[in-house]
């Protein structure tokens, strides 16, 4: 009984639905509140995103004349379900261990191609000009950014498969497993390449800048997001905090997954997440200028795409 | 149980309230007003962002409409389609002389001030152009009444 | 690749005015531009001539706030030939410290909204932080902090004494390093540098077709600048440095407005220094003015302003029209937006300083 | 990159927004704010009237006398007033509080009247304006300037004449 | 001293062989302005044309309704003289005065032409590009036409206003909006009466 109701509360409540939700409101807090002291301003409340989110869901929904109502309105809504399954298989070192039932590493590459997916569904289905830009240009960031987390993912893999005589292992609990034995992948030379790839990946996953390109505000006017009001902008706003709890908790997992056992092993995550966060979109986005569509599609080509081959090639070499 | 509910939509309501977005709409104006509602909204010196305000890209997603300028007659067209755009609950500031009276542009063939002729203006903040701290104190006055509409 | 048409405005947020483009592209390219003007009409030739000749001085001013110096100064200057009024030197000087100040802020915004479309946050917010300070000197020393009201038929009705002196002094003296530190971010930041570089460029023979002025004009070559060909004011008094480079592009535009907001500084610096004393008007009730014509020209922060004011036996004059620089700028915006990808079409525009409300009056 | 240097000294220095609307803003002393009317002072030239741009000041002679009308929402601020006002009984104050709500909006201004009074040395009905003495010296006192309000224009003439004045 | 050609009177009166007048004033500064005023408006093109062959910038066009000076009544028998521009065009007060300033590095040279009412000139833009816009505003402003203008749209006035806007001069106070001065001052009036 217990155990079939064990995959849904995963879901809704914890670790992903509710609890991913709340955190990920507080990143985008404590992350607004940086930048902003980062810029030299006060900035707004810690809990902002939290009003935001209420004021939206007390706003009234318009949907355009141009778009189709059950693809406009369903896109989000797809959108946030995904993630919110999503934020439930990535494990918390420690704490908690997703059923091997409900996915592994490849599950999760897929489901975070979602998000972007929905929103050039979202930016088409708008039927505004903006949202077709916004959709041309979603679709060129990701496969831009795609092609280096695959490989990125593949050398972790492949890492923690070898090094448990095996060649590949997809499942992020054996990933953490087996840092927890052999150290983090964080001080591994092998993987250096790798992570620095990773980092550029954050960025561009998140639309912030420098790779806000699709939702460029002073370009296309928020692109797909254009055309979408009250709670189903609101859907947005969910999907996309769940979204950087995903790929944080992501990142922590297979770069740093050092944790106490318990309760603490939670604390620790969380202390994570935030330094993460802070470090790897906070300064980032305060700190340079929005790229071209076309420099954002050579750099992510030139760099993070070669420095995962490498690191893939040293691991598979080593 | 009524009580709680009502707790319940006036915690919520405070909630939002803190939440106000905001839109530009230049109807002509001389650059003054938008520039001091750009220095308003974007500079540290005043950070409207302490109020929860932001500044966003599309009018679906605004709460509060400032409008600046004399509402010209090429512009006016342009102006009600976006103003119809936003949202309710929804709040009009007239910033500057010119929407409320037309200002000194007053007597052009091309200018159709008063702009509360045309839509519901809520607030107006007199000024040519109105200093960053006025915008400020208008824009509180404009959350107070979209508080009560939500 | 799939062709749009693209509407960018009227009311589009990376317009700080009503403008309307209609830019038909091709993937991510501009194929076509074709500018819908009119938004920010609002017929003020029609009202100059409606009101009298001394409520123009203000109705002029309020063209456009981020020049709303010129106006007034080249419509002054107009009226004061034809009535033979002669400035104090004084007068002179202070309009000169006027028109720098206002040379200083507009163009530090301009810059700032570079940054801004760039989606730059933290480097815009900069650059306005640093022109909070001119705005603090316009609000102290002129009671606000756009239109600042300096300008009247026969001098300037604000006068510097020694503690204003000292005050603009020392703000002048924290702003110059400023405005150092932006141009040296400007000069080497990889951000700015990747969008702006090579970025809506126009050649040389093309400005020179187009009639472009101001600093347009000299990001292309092109070495005019009303201050030294016309001297008006206390200008031929004063040393006046003319920046010009020869790229042509979006970057060269923004370097030399901070090259010229450098200079202002210290434009004011030596009008601070050789202030002479005397009467700040030459007449302080409101003087008749005689029938005539004349022509005026300033170098607003845009470029050539040109005034012209005929006269008649009437308070109101008969005809005002004038000439501002952006007028002449919107041309050049075909050749610079062609070929351009979406991404630049408001970082182009923005970079000719585009004042809608000046053009469309 | 390199703006960094600049983001870290914000991150050390802390904010430097303003405290309004949380506590008090700065005015200086010469801004060009809401415009006062000193009706003790008002000449009735209606120079300020002739000079106002947006035509938010407005001369009419009412049965009472002459009244002098101001509206806020139609005054730019230029201060044009102000400077051609022979007698300073229009200034501007530093006072930029005047955004309101909309219900408002007519109330936003200055009524006064230059009261009808008989003139103190004929008779006839005259306009209780104040005088704008010019090269009279000495410069009249409170009681003289009391006693010109209330003279007509020809009376008036009459009586500075005595004093040596000019105008 | 000016920085003018000094033999530009000259050469414009050679470009323009009905006739030209021409004054010429520099400041105590330097600066110079000439006016020169053409008895044929036909004879624009070629001055116009000298002047770009001299360097020159076309930096705008004014166009006006110069008022009808004022004639004393004609005496008795005799047929009223009417007032003339340079040139012999009736100065009706209808008549259009077409001003093209040039900038001559810093100077500045204005050619006068007159064009009798519904009367046509000859466009600039195929010689100087800058001449479109001004040309376009012109004729939104004033019922001229610009002959061989490539592209005669409007340019700023929206089409819901009637064109010529300054040649009919719309009455003060009774335009069709609300803007108007006397309509808000009854309001006030109203308004501050029962309120204050």
């Amino acid at each position: 009984m217990i155990e079939s109701l064990y995959t849904p509360l995963a879901m809704l409540i914890f670790p992903g639905g509710l609890f991913a939700l709340a955190l990920g409101l507080s990143l985008k807090g404590l992350d607004r509140r940086l930048a902003a002291r980062l810029q030299g301003r006060v900035g707004p409340p810690l809990a902002q995103p939290f009003y935001d989110l209420v004021k939206l869901a007390k706003k009234r929904t318009m949907v355009p004349d141009t778009a189709c109502q059950p693809v406009f309105l369903g896109a989000p809504l797809i959108g946030a379900v995904a993630m919110a399954l999503a934020a439930a298989l990535v494990p918390i070192a420690g704490f908690y261990t997703p059923d091997p039932l409900l996915g592994d590493l490849l599950v999760l590459l897929y489901l975070l191609t979602v998000p972007a997916v929905v929103l050039m569904i979202a930016g088409s289905a708008s039927g505004s000009p903006f949202g077709a830009i916004g959709f041309s240009r979603e679709m060129a960031m990701m496969l831009a950014y795609e092609g280096p987390l695959v490989l990125v993912v593949a050398a972790v893999a492949m890492r923690t498969g070898l090094g448990q005589g095996g060649l590949v292992s997809f499942s992020l609990p054996e990933i953490i497993a087996y840092q927890q034995t052999h150290g983090a992948f964080l001080f591994d030379p092998l993987l250096w390449p790798a992570l620095a790839a990773f980092l550029a990946f954050y960025p561009a996953n998140l639309g912030i800048i420098p790779f806000d390109i699709p939702e460029a505000e002073t370009e296309v006017l928020e692109g797909p997001l254009l055309e979408y009001s009250g709670p189903a902008l609101g859907l947005f706003k969910i999907m996309s905090a769940l979204k950087a709890v995903v790929v944080l908790g992501l990142g922590v997992a297979l770069f740093y997954p050092i944790a106490p056992d318990g309760i603490a092993g939670l604390a620790v995550h969380l202390v994570k997440l935030i330094a993460l966060m802070l470090i790897g979109v906070s300064v980032v986005r305060v700190s340079c200028g929005r790229l071209r569509i076309d420099q954002a599609f050579r750099f992510f080509l030139k760099w993070p795409l070669a420095l995962a081959v490498l690191s893939l090639a040293c691991v598979a070499l080593a | 149980m009524t009580s709680l509910k009502q707790m319940f939509s006036t915690q919520t309501r405070r909630m939002a309230s803190l939440s106000p977005w905001i839109y530009r709409i230049n109807a002509g104006s001389c650059n003054g007003c938008d520039v001091e509602c750009a220095t308003t909204a974007l500079i540290p010196r005043y950070d409207v962002e302490r109020l929860g305000c932001q500044y966003c890209g599309s009018p679906r997603h605004a709460d509060i409409v400032l409008i600046t300028g004399p509402l010209t007659a090429r512009v006016k067209d342009s102006v009600l389609r976006v103003y119809d755009e936003v949202p309710e609950p929804k709040v009009t500031v007239a910033v500057g002389v010119c929407p409320i009276s037309g200002g000194i542009f007053r007597d052009s063939y091309a200018v159709l001030a008063p702009l509360s002729k045309y839509l519901p203006v809520d607030v107006n903040i007199p000024g040519c152009a109105p200093r960053p701290q006025a915008i400020i104190e208008g824009i509180a006055q404009a959350i107070a009444i979209w508080r009560e509409r939500l | 690749m799939s062709n749009f048409t693209i509407p960018v405005g009227p009311l589009h947020v990376a317009l700080e005015e009503p403008m309307y483009f209609r830019i038909d592209v091709s993937g991510e390219t501009v194929a076509h531009v074709d500018i819908h003007a009119g938004h920010v009409h609002r017929g003020i030739e029609y009202l100059a001539t409606k009101r009298n000749i001394f409520q123009n001085i203000v109705l002029t001013e309020r063209i456009c706030s981020l020049c709303s110096n010129s106006h007034p100064q080249a419509y002054a200057m107009a009226i004061e030939q034809i009535a033979g009024l002669v400035v104090p030197p004084r007068a002179e000087y202070l309009r000169v410290i006027a028109d720098e100040i206002k040379r200083v802020a507009s163009n530090l915004f301009n810059v700032s909204v570079l940054a801004h479309l760039v989606g730059f946050e933290s480097l815009f917010m900069h650059v306005m932080e640093v022109r909070e300070m001119m705005q603090d000197v316009k609000e102290t020393v002129f009671g606000n902090r756009m239109d600042i009201g300096a300008n009247i038929v026969g001098g300037v009705r604000y006068d510097i004494d020694g503690e204003g002196a000292a005050y603009l002094r020392a703000q002048l003296d924290r702003l110059a390093p400023a405005v150092a530190e932006i141009t040296a971010l400007y000069r080497t930041n990889g951000s700015i540098l990747g969008r702006t570089r090579g970025i809506g460029v126009l050649t040389r023979a093309d400005a020179v077709d187009c009639s472009v002025v101001g600093p347009v004009a000299r990001a292309c070559g092109i070495d005019y600048d009303v201050r030294t060909k016309a001297p008006y004011a206390a200008y031929d008094r004063l040393e006046v440095p003319v920046h010009t480079l020869a790229d042509g592009d979006v970057w060269s535009r923004a370097m030399i407005r901070l090259a010229e907001a450098a200079t202002a500084i210290d434009l004011i610096r030596q009008c601070l220094d050789q202030l002479p004393d005397g009467p700040i008007s030459c007449t302080s009730e409101r003087p008749p003015i005689p029938p005539g014509e004349a022509i005026a020209k300033c170098e607003a922060p845009r470029g050539e302003l040109i005034y012209y004011v005929r006269t008649i036996d009437s308070p109101r004059p008969e005809r005002v029209k004038w000439r501002v620089p952006s007028f002449m700028n919107w041309d050049a915006l075909r050749f610079m937006l062609k070929g351009a990808k979406i991404a630049d079409i408001a970082i182009i525009v923005n970079s000719i300083d585009p004042c809608i409300s000046c053009t469309e009056r | 990159m390199n703006f960094i240097k600049n983001l870290m000294q914000n991150l050390v220095r802390g904010p430097s927004t303003v405290s309004y609307p949380f506590g008090p803003a700065w005015t200086p002393d010469k801004f060009r704010g809401r415009v006062a009317f000193k009706l003790a002072s008002c000449t009735g030239c209606r120079a300020c009237e002739q000079v106002c741009a947006p035509g938010a000041i407005r001369f009419d002679k009412t049965p009472e006398g002459l009244r002098f009308m101001m509206w806020h929402n139609s005054c730019v601020f230029c201060g044009l007033c102000e400077h051609y006002c022979p007698t300073d009984a229009i200034q501007q104050t530093t006072d930029w509080h005047l955004a309101h709500a909309v219900e408002d909006e007519f109330t936003m201004a200055i009524r006064e009247v230059i009261a009808y009074v008989n003139c103190s040395a004929c008779g006839a009905k005259t306009l209780s304006s104040a005088p704008n003495p010019v090269g009279v010296n000495p410069p009249f006192s409170a009681e003289e300037i009391e006693q010109q309000r209330n003279l007509c224009p020809g009376c008036r003439k009459k009586a500075l004449a005595e004093r040596g004045a000019t105008s | 001293m000016s920085k003018l050609p000094e033999t530009l009177e000259l050469c414009l009166a050679t470009t323009a062989p009905a006739g030209i007048e021409f004054t010429s004033k520099t400041d105590a500064k330097g600066v110079s302005c000439a006016w020169c005023t053409l008895a044929s408006k036909d004879d624009l093109l070629p001055a116009a044309t000298f002047m770009k062959n001299l360097g020159a910038r076309l930096s705008t066009i004014t166009i006006l309704q110069p008022k009808a000076p004022a004639t004393p009544a004609p005496a008795e028998g005799e047929a009223a003289v009417l007032p003339t521009f340079f040139g012999g065009v009736a100065s009706d007060g209808k008549t259009f005065e077409i001003n093209y300033h040039f900038d001559v590095n810093g100077d500045t040279v204005t050619l006068i032409a007159h064009v009798p009412f519904g009367g046509n000139i000859a466009s600039l833009t195929p010689l100087f590009r800058c001449a479109d816009w001004p040309e376009r505003e012109l004729m939104e402003l004033y019922s001229v036409v610009v002959s061989g203008h490539p592209d005669p749209r409007r340019l700023f006035i929206d089409p819901s206003i009637d064109g010529a806007v300054l040649e009919r001069l719309i009455p003060f106070s009774a335009l069709a909006n609300s803007a108007t001065t006397k309509g808000l001052w009854e309001k006030i009036m109203a308004q501050t009466g029962s309120k204050s």
